[in-house]
């Protein structure tokens, strides 16, 4: 899973197959990332509240 | 700010999934799996056997009576694997799966630690650790005590064979002892001897050289299955598929066995009826004068047709068999085609070095006298004796040059008593000892005279003998029975007092020559490791009985232990047996005008028993009578036979769990025998395949699975043997059934011996 | 600090002193979607208490399995996969409904009519995944090492990439349930959990573009798991690159038959709780797109079934026969009705305008959809084990043992549960609440 | 597990077993037992459930009585070498784990116990059921434990193993080997337990790289009279353990291949 297991290897099947995995992993991560801290943000700016109903 | 309980809950909860996903940022979840993973690598119930420098130390196999010499691997002072010894001409290396699983015997719960005392009822298994001295002492004073009483002869001794320092030690016993109810298991091999004895005027083993015969015609012989000594049979038989090998084994046989399957032909026979077939074989190459001219003309007697000193005019064989075994007859006796048996014969005939087998599956059944004669004048006709790929002569392997034992008038008086079995009376003239008829006599009350002690050494009667519910019912009329061997086998948990041996693997002793053999080769078992728990050599425990009885018996017994006494029978030899695990001789290969110890110096086709047991001349003229098992057809209509295999130990030492677990599920499933039957049978008996069925026969009735085999002929069902045991552990007690509880007593006509295990049968789906 | 922690100390004892029935009862009043109408408590309390039993049940056997080994259950040597992968294969098959309800609305942009009927989609998706999960751990011999699948990964194994996908896209299906979790009526009234649901719902697009790409890949392995076996001419197939026939077949099957799964359960929800939840056009999108799916793939799998049985399997020494004779259970039928009943009906129905705005055909098309999908999950799993290869080995059939049953009901009984709790709290059926709502204008 | 490295003069172990020898005593399924601390139960009989890295199957020619013939046939581990021999046995390509692995140094395929976590793919992916599952925690009766061999680790419950060709042996001789400043094996250094066991030697094992060795001549040129064959050749499942008959019926009734020829001849006939 990592290049330091001692099954990695340097090799095709390794790039794509891991490449894909973090990639993937990437992007979930970044994207809750992002989301946690704009909704942090926007809380201390103040929105949300009470108001019913979404935008 | 107002902290109200919505705020406090949602303060709560984002505390708490905070924590959960927080903690994902502490090295405790990550550390805590590893070391869980870690824990299940190692987890402490799972054994991790101690390493330590390896070495490897000899001794004989004493499992079987095969004789294989093998190497027991140790770790430190840990056995940890038998293998074959290389270079050893028994078995060279190869073993077979008993021999290769007595690590587990050895270590096992099969062992017996200490001498027993018995606690609870017969058989219950209730017993009580006693001392040696204690066990030996009970044992000297409850013999002296019947001797005392003129009951010597009351008392019996059964062995396992009559051969070796060990089994000798218990017969003289007995003889010193007076009682003339010695018992010593009963094998094919003891018929041929008799066949021997009569015909050679000679009481000696057969010796096959089969290395060096290219036909081998096997008269039911399981050559695989473990007749003889199994590896160096399986490696006669190896021979055969040698690509290019001139080399053939015939297999005349009921069933499909292995060693049928693997012969380079299989005659399908009638159970019980190769004697005829033998005699079949004769009258064919005697008809077309295809025999050993020089020998049957120069140096044998009673062939062709003679007259007694009285002028009574007596068939010799020749004109014997010609009248009454025609293929013709044959065929409907055996089953077996006319143009087969001409087949047959022409082709034994035909051969280099042929030669003839007797003893049928392993050999454990006695069979008949005629029956070895047959085989054997069959081999005599091609002058198959003394002759490489032959049959030899060797003889017992009993000679140790001993004193003369001390016989006081008691011995000397009950000795004169007759057997309880009968053997040696009118009634069974030609037989020594009758162990089969151990069972009925006990149960028979009009019975000459009860047993009040039994010494059982190594053998299993309780097991091996037929009419099992009888032997167990007789062993638990006599008052006393000893069990001297290593493992609780079925005899042993029947016993009174268990006086433990040590196992092959913890002992110095002779291993006499295996069945068949083609030399004498007298084998030595050496401790590989020190006996592992308060266990005595046999042969010691047979000369401290015999000392502590005192008197003239002691006095037999001059040695100071066994030991010595093993160094002093063995003399010479010994330093061999030490140097390479065994002694070796060549069988007397002299010829034909030495070879013969009879009257005549001539192989007699016919002899003659003189004897006051036979008011008018007996003669052993070779025939075939047949075997009437009890039952009717119409209430019994099927044939049970016996299956034999090398997975399956069914002489005094059981299955190992190893041996158990070989087993495949056409021979055991879950608790339950299974029966082969031929699937047109079975299917008109309305069973069907892994079926539960009741098999019954006039001897006692068994719950069985049902395998659909059509190596075995209509209307006969064939039961593995080998199970149904009482004694021993989980892994081997209550599997199965003896085969044993289901045959009745089928003595041969001449001798009384049980001739073979065939019974009427009868079997309904359950 | 201490002030707060101390206060925070009264609230809780104020909470525990203060919680009567009464109370009890106004907290589940406070929690439920504004204006909706919900089960008196008692009668889903009495349902919960239900479904909890049964759940309880198969955790006892879970635990069974965990603490006393695989022994508990009657796979074997030749049935190392059993009922349990057959319905981790089932309920991930069934579960792609939200995968590709998901990917139409977010990725093809199909907002209307779909979102009606996403969050629902989702959360079936959620039970699904986390009960293929579950089963799982109790699956592996070593669950305590289960994790070397990921450490020690060996990347030729469809098994490692299954476990890979399945897992990360069982954290994208979190991520879609959670915002309909904190659309909670309380939960919602906090200004941060407010906007995290509203930046969640507007980033949704990434995060079921992903998911949708983790599942092709998942769904797709877990058909090749069967198809790289060639050791196994049954459940053998070829393919392109790395990936079989199947790999591509269990994709498509899955994202045809997982919408039929969502409207089977929403016709039941609906059944249960004697309410419109979704409006007929959601439904009749999703079973058109489904139908049009189911009627593809049967093509494929039709035409990808007679290239092995007349090319793959001969070529191997193995006639179709071998196959489905000769045994006391496996027969053509079960090839009949995975392509015919579960394949092809359903398709005609679902493709057809009549068919899918009919009521009862339409019912009738998802339940023989659902039970396609699952047969050839069944096939491609236990008939896989139980055909025998060498010549002289023999046909090996299986009854699971009780162990296994509960813990293959359990996940069943846990996603009633967790249903019921999502339709009784949360805002899970947009349609329901607008139509309360409107009720609610009018009044 | 990439065939990166030549294979010049790299090790290929196997097995060549003469069925027309072999008699079914089970010799080698004990002797392998006994090396390899497999364990056993109390009931053996569910044959789907026992641990037998060697398993002695019985061959039937399926005719009635008299004419019924019988023979048996040994079955280790195959150390398949998959398609190509790059090493892709059908268990190896599947072990999510890398806990089996083939060694292109001496052809065998390895397992790791302490690796595998249990999920049976290997097994599945198997044609000749060589893998078994420790379903149980492995019991010895009291006292047993003794002769449990150090050589060979004992597999908790929930692990899957099989035949390793005695590969501890192979290790044990090459340490010696190197003891004496040797790299390459005799070979009778390195002999498996079934093969040493076997009474009537019909199991011949070595490498089959080696021409020198028994089994890679009697692969190139089998023994007058007698066929060789593999099982399941046609799977490109490429198996080290060859067969030996000179039986036609055992040909037909051990390999599917050689019976769908058959059956085309008579056809053609």
């Amino acid at each position: 899973m990592f290049p330091f297991n001692y099954e990695w290897a340097w090799d095709m099947s390794h790039i794509v197959f891991m490449g894909g995995l973090w990639y993937a992993l990437g992007i979930i991560g970044a994207g809750v990332t992002y989301v946690v801290a704009k909704s942090a943000w926007d809380t201390m700016k103040g929105h949300g509240g009470h108001e019913e109903g979404h935008h | 700010m107002k902290l109200d309980r919505r705020t406090f809950l949602s303060i709560g909860a984002g505390a708490a999934a905070g924590g959960a996903v927080g903690s994902l940022f502490t090295p405790l979840p990550w550390k805590l799996t590893d070391d869980l993973s870690i824990w299940s690598q190692n987890w402490p119930w799972t054994p991790d056997p101690a390493r330590g420098e390896v070495t490897f130390a000899p001794t004989t196999c004493e499992l079987c009576p095969g004789g294989c010499g093998v190497s027991v691997r140790k770790v430190k002072d840990r056995c940890v694997k038998i293998e074959g010894a290389d270079g050893n001409p028994v078995n060279d290396g190869g073993i077979c799966p008993l021999g290769s699983s007595g690590l587990q015997i050895l270590y096992g719960p099969t062992r017996i630690k200490t001498p027993l005392k018995r606690a609870g009822k017969r058989g219950e298994g209730k017993w009580k650790p006693v001392t040696w001295d204690e066990a030996l002492g009970e044992v000297a004073a409850k013999l002296s005590d019947l001797r005392q009483k003129k009951l010597a002869h009351t008392a019996a001794v059964y062995v396992n064979g009559g051969e070796g320092t060990v089994n000798n030690l218990f017969l003289r016993l007995a003889t010193v002892y007076g009682t003339p109810n010695v018992f010593v298991s009963r094998t094919a091999w003891d018929t041929y001897a008799d066949a021997l004895l009569h015909m050679q005027g000679e009481y000696a083993k057969p010796a096959f050289d089969l290395e060096n015969s290219d036909y081998i015609l096997s008269f039911g012989c399981g050559i695989i299955e473990g007749w003889g000594s199994p590896v160096r049979m399986i490696r006669v038989n190896a021979q055969v598929a040698e690509a290019g090998s001139g080399k053939t084994v015939v297999q005349i046989e009921p069933r499909l066995s292995n060693t049928a399957a693997k012969a380079g032909k299989w005659v399908a026979i009638k159970p019980g009826t190769e004697a005829a077939l033998a005699l079949g074989l004769c009258h064919v190459i005697i008809r077309e004068g295809l025999f050993n001219d020089e020998f049957v003309s120069t140096f044998s007697q009673n062939f062709e047709d003679w007259v007694d000193e009285v002028h009574t005019e007596h068939r010799g064989f020749k004109r014997a068999v010609l009248e009454d075994f025609p293929p013709s007859a044959v065929e409907k006796i055996t089953g077996v085609p006319r143009a087969q048996v001409a087949k047959l014969a022409r082709e034994f005939a035909a051969a280099k070095a042929p030669v003839a087998l007797f003893g049928t599956g392993k050999g454990e059944e006695a069979g008949t006298l005629y029956g070895a004669m047959a085989v054997h004048a069959l081999n005599a006709l091609m002058g198959r004796i003394n002759q490489a790929g032959g049959v030899f002569m060797l003889p017992p392997d009993a000679d140790f040059n001993w004193p003369a034992p001390a016989m006081d008038a008691l011995a000397q008086r009950s000795l004169r008593e007759n057997r309880i079995d009968g053997a040696g009376t009118d009634r069974f003239p030609l037989a020594s000892e009758l162990p089969s008829r151990l069972g009925e006599v006990l149960a028979d009350p009009k019975k000459p005279y009860p047993l009040h002690a039994l010494l059982v050494y190594a053998a299993d009667p309780a097991f091996t003998l037929p009419e099992t519910e009888k032997v167990l019912a007789g062993l638990s009329q006599i008052d006393f029975v000893v069990y001297c061997g290593s493992q609780m086998n079925d005899t042993a948990a029947m016993a009174d007092l268990v006086l433990p041996d040590h196992t092959c693997y913890e002992k110095w002793q002779d291993v006499p020559t295996p069945p068949g053999f083609a030399r004498r080769h007298i084998g030595l078992t050496r401790p590989v490791v020190k006996p592992l728990f308060s266990t005595m050599q046999a042969g010691e425990t047979a000369i401290r009985i015999a000392k502590a009885m005192g008197g003239p018996v002691a006095e037999s017994f001059p040695w100071s232990d066994y030991i010595q006494c093993l160094e002093e029978s063995m003399g010479a030899r010994l330093a061999d047996m030490k140097e390479n695990g065994f002694w070796e001789a060549e069988p007397d290969k002299g010829p034909w005008y030495t070879a013969f110890k009879t009257r005549t110096r001539k192989f007699d086709f016919a002899p003659r028993i003189i004897s006051p047991a036979f008011p008018d001349t007996k003669i052993l003229l070779p025939t075939y009578e047949a075997l009437t098992p009890a039952g009717s057809e119409s209430g019994f209509p099927l044939t049970l036979i016996p299956y034999e295999n090398l997975r399956l130990a069914a002489q005094n030492v059981g299955d190992t769990p190893f041996l158990v677990k070989t087993l495949p599920d056409s021979s055991l499933m879950n608790q339950e025998s299974v029966v082969e039957i031929n699937p047109a049978t079975g299917k008109a008996f309305g069973l069907r395949e892994g079926g539960a069925a009741i098999l019954s026969t006039p001897a006692g009735e068994t719950r069985v699975r049902v395998h659909f085999y059509p190596g075995v002929a209509k209307n006969t069902v064939a039961l593995p043997k080998g199970l149904g045991h009482i004694g021993y552990d989980d892994y081997l007690a209550g599997k199965g059934t003896n085969v044993n509880a289901l045959v009745g007593l089928l003595p041969d006509p001449v001798t009384g011996h049980n001739a073979a295990l065939i019974a009427r049968a009868r079997i309904v789906p359950a | 600090m201490e002030i707060a922690a101390k206060s925070a100390m009264d609230k809780i004892n104020a909470l525990f002193d203060s919680l009567t029935p009464k109370k009890l009862l106004e907290l589940d009043a406070m929690l439920q979607p504004k204006g909706v109408k919900r089960a008196p408590f008692w009668q889903w309390g009495l349902w919960m208490g239900f479904f909890t039993l049964v759940a309880l049940w198969g955790f006892y056997a879970a635990i069974l399995c965990w603490f006393k080994g695989l022994n508990q259950t009657n796979m074997n040597d030749y049935y190392g996969f059993a009922l349990w992968i057959w319905a981790d294969l089932a309920v991930i098959a069934l579960g792609g409904g939200a995968f590709f309800t998901g990917f139409l609305k977010y990725v093809i942009g199909k907002e209307m009519p779909l979102k009606y009927i996403v969050n629902y989609a989702v959360i079936i998706g959620f039970i699904c995944y986390s009960s293929a999960l579950l089963i799982l751990g109790m699956d592996v011999g070593q669950p305590l090492r289960g994790w070397f699948i990921f450490w020690h990964a060996n990347v030729h194994s469809m098994l490692t990439e299954v476990a890979f996908c399945l897992s990360c896209y069982f954290g994208v299906l979190c991520i879609e349930y959670l915002p309909n979790v904190l659309e909670n009526r309380q939960l919602d009234k906090i200004p941060f959990i407010h906007n995290l649901t509203h930046n969640f719902h507007s980033a949704m697009g990434i995060f079921a573009a992903t998911g949708a790409f983790l599942s092709f890949f998942h769904q797709g392995s877990l058909g090749g798991v069967a198809g790289v076996m060639f050791g196994r001419p049954f459940a053998f197939r070829e393919g392109v690159f790395i990936w079989p026939t199947t790999f591509f077949l269990f994709t498509w099957s899955a994202a045809a038959f997982g919408p039929c799964f969502t409207i089977m359960l929403t016709k039941l929800i609906e059944a249960i709780t004697r309410k419109k939840l979704v409006p007929d056009t959601a439904v009749r999108f999703l079973a058109k797109i489904s139908g049009w799916m189911i009627g593809t793939y049967i093509v494929a799998k039709i035409a990808d079934t007679l290239y092995w049985a007349f090319v793959t399997a001969p070529a191997a020494g193995w006639h179709l026969s071998d196959f489905y004779t000769g045994n006391a259970f496996y027969g053509y039928w079960i090839l009949a009705l995975e392509i015919v009943a579960g394949g092809i009906i359903p398709a005609g129905i679902l493709i057809s305008k009549k068919g899918r705005e009919t009521g009862w055909s339409l019912t009738l098309a998802v339940i023989l959809g659902v039970i396609g999908v699952s047969v050839n999950r069944w096939v491609m799993v236990l008939q896989v084990m139980a055909v025998p290869i060498m010549e002289f080995d023999q046909w090996a059939l299986y009854v699971p043992s009780w162990q296994e049953v509960a813990t293959t009901i359990l996940p069943v009984a846990y996603g009633v549960l967790l249903i019921s709790a999502s339709h009784r709290y949360l805002p899970l059926f947009p349609y329901e609440i607008e139509q309360a709502n409107a009720a609610e204008h009018h009044g | 597990m990439e065939a990166a490295e030549s294979h010049e003069k790299q090790k290929m172990y196997g097995m060549v077993i003469d069925l027309d020898k072999c008699t079914g005593c089970g010799a080698c399924m004990v002797a392998c037992m006994a090396e390899n601390n497999v364990p056993f139960r109390k009931d053996e009989t569910d044959k789907f459930k026992s641990i037998t890295w060697m398993r002695v199957y019985l061959l039937s020619n399926k005719k009635d009585y008299p004419y019924s013939d019988i023979c048996y046939l040994p079955r280790p581990c195959m150390h398949c070498s998959g398609r190509g021999g790059h090493g892709h046995s059908p268990c190896v390509s599947v072990c999510p784990a890398v806990a089996t692995d083939y060694s292109h140094a001496t052809g065998i395929v390895s397992q790791i116990y302490t690796r595998c976590f249990g999920c049976r793919y290997c097994m599945g992916a198997c044609p000749y059921h060589a893998r078994y599952f420790n379903w149980w925690d492995p019991k010895w009766p009291e006292g047993m434990k003794e002769y449990l061999s150090p050589d060979v680790s004992c597999r908790m419950r929930g692990v899957v193993e099989k035949c390793s060709f005695c590969f501890h042996r192979y290790q044990r001789a090459m340490d010696l080997a190197f003891t004496e400043q040797r790299t390459e094996l005799e070979e009778n250094e390195y002999q498996t337990s079934c093969t040493q066991a076997c009474p009537a030697n019909a199991i011949v094992f070595g490498d089959l790289n080696n021409e020198e060795h028994q089994v890679a001549q009697l692969v190139s040129e089998p023994p007058e009279g007698k066929k060789k064959f593999r099982l399941l050749e046609q799977l490109d499942t490429n198996p080290k353990v060859y067969y030996l008959t000179s039986k036609d019926w055992v040909l037909s009734a051990a390999n599917r291949s050689v019976k769908e020829e058959a059956k085309k001849a008579e056809s053609g006939h």
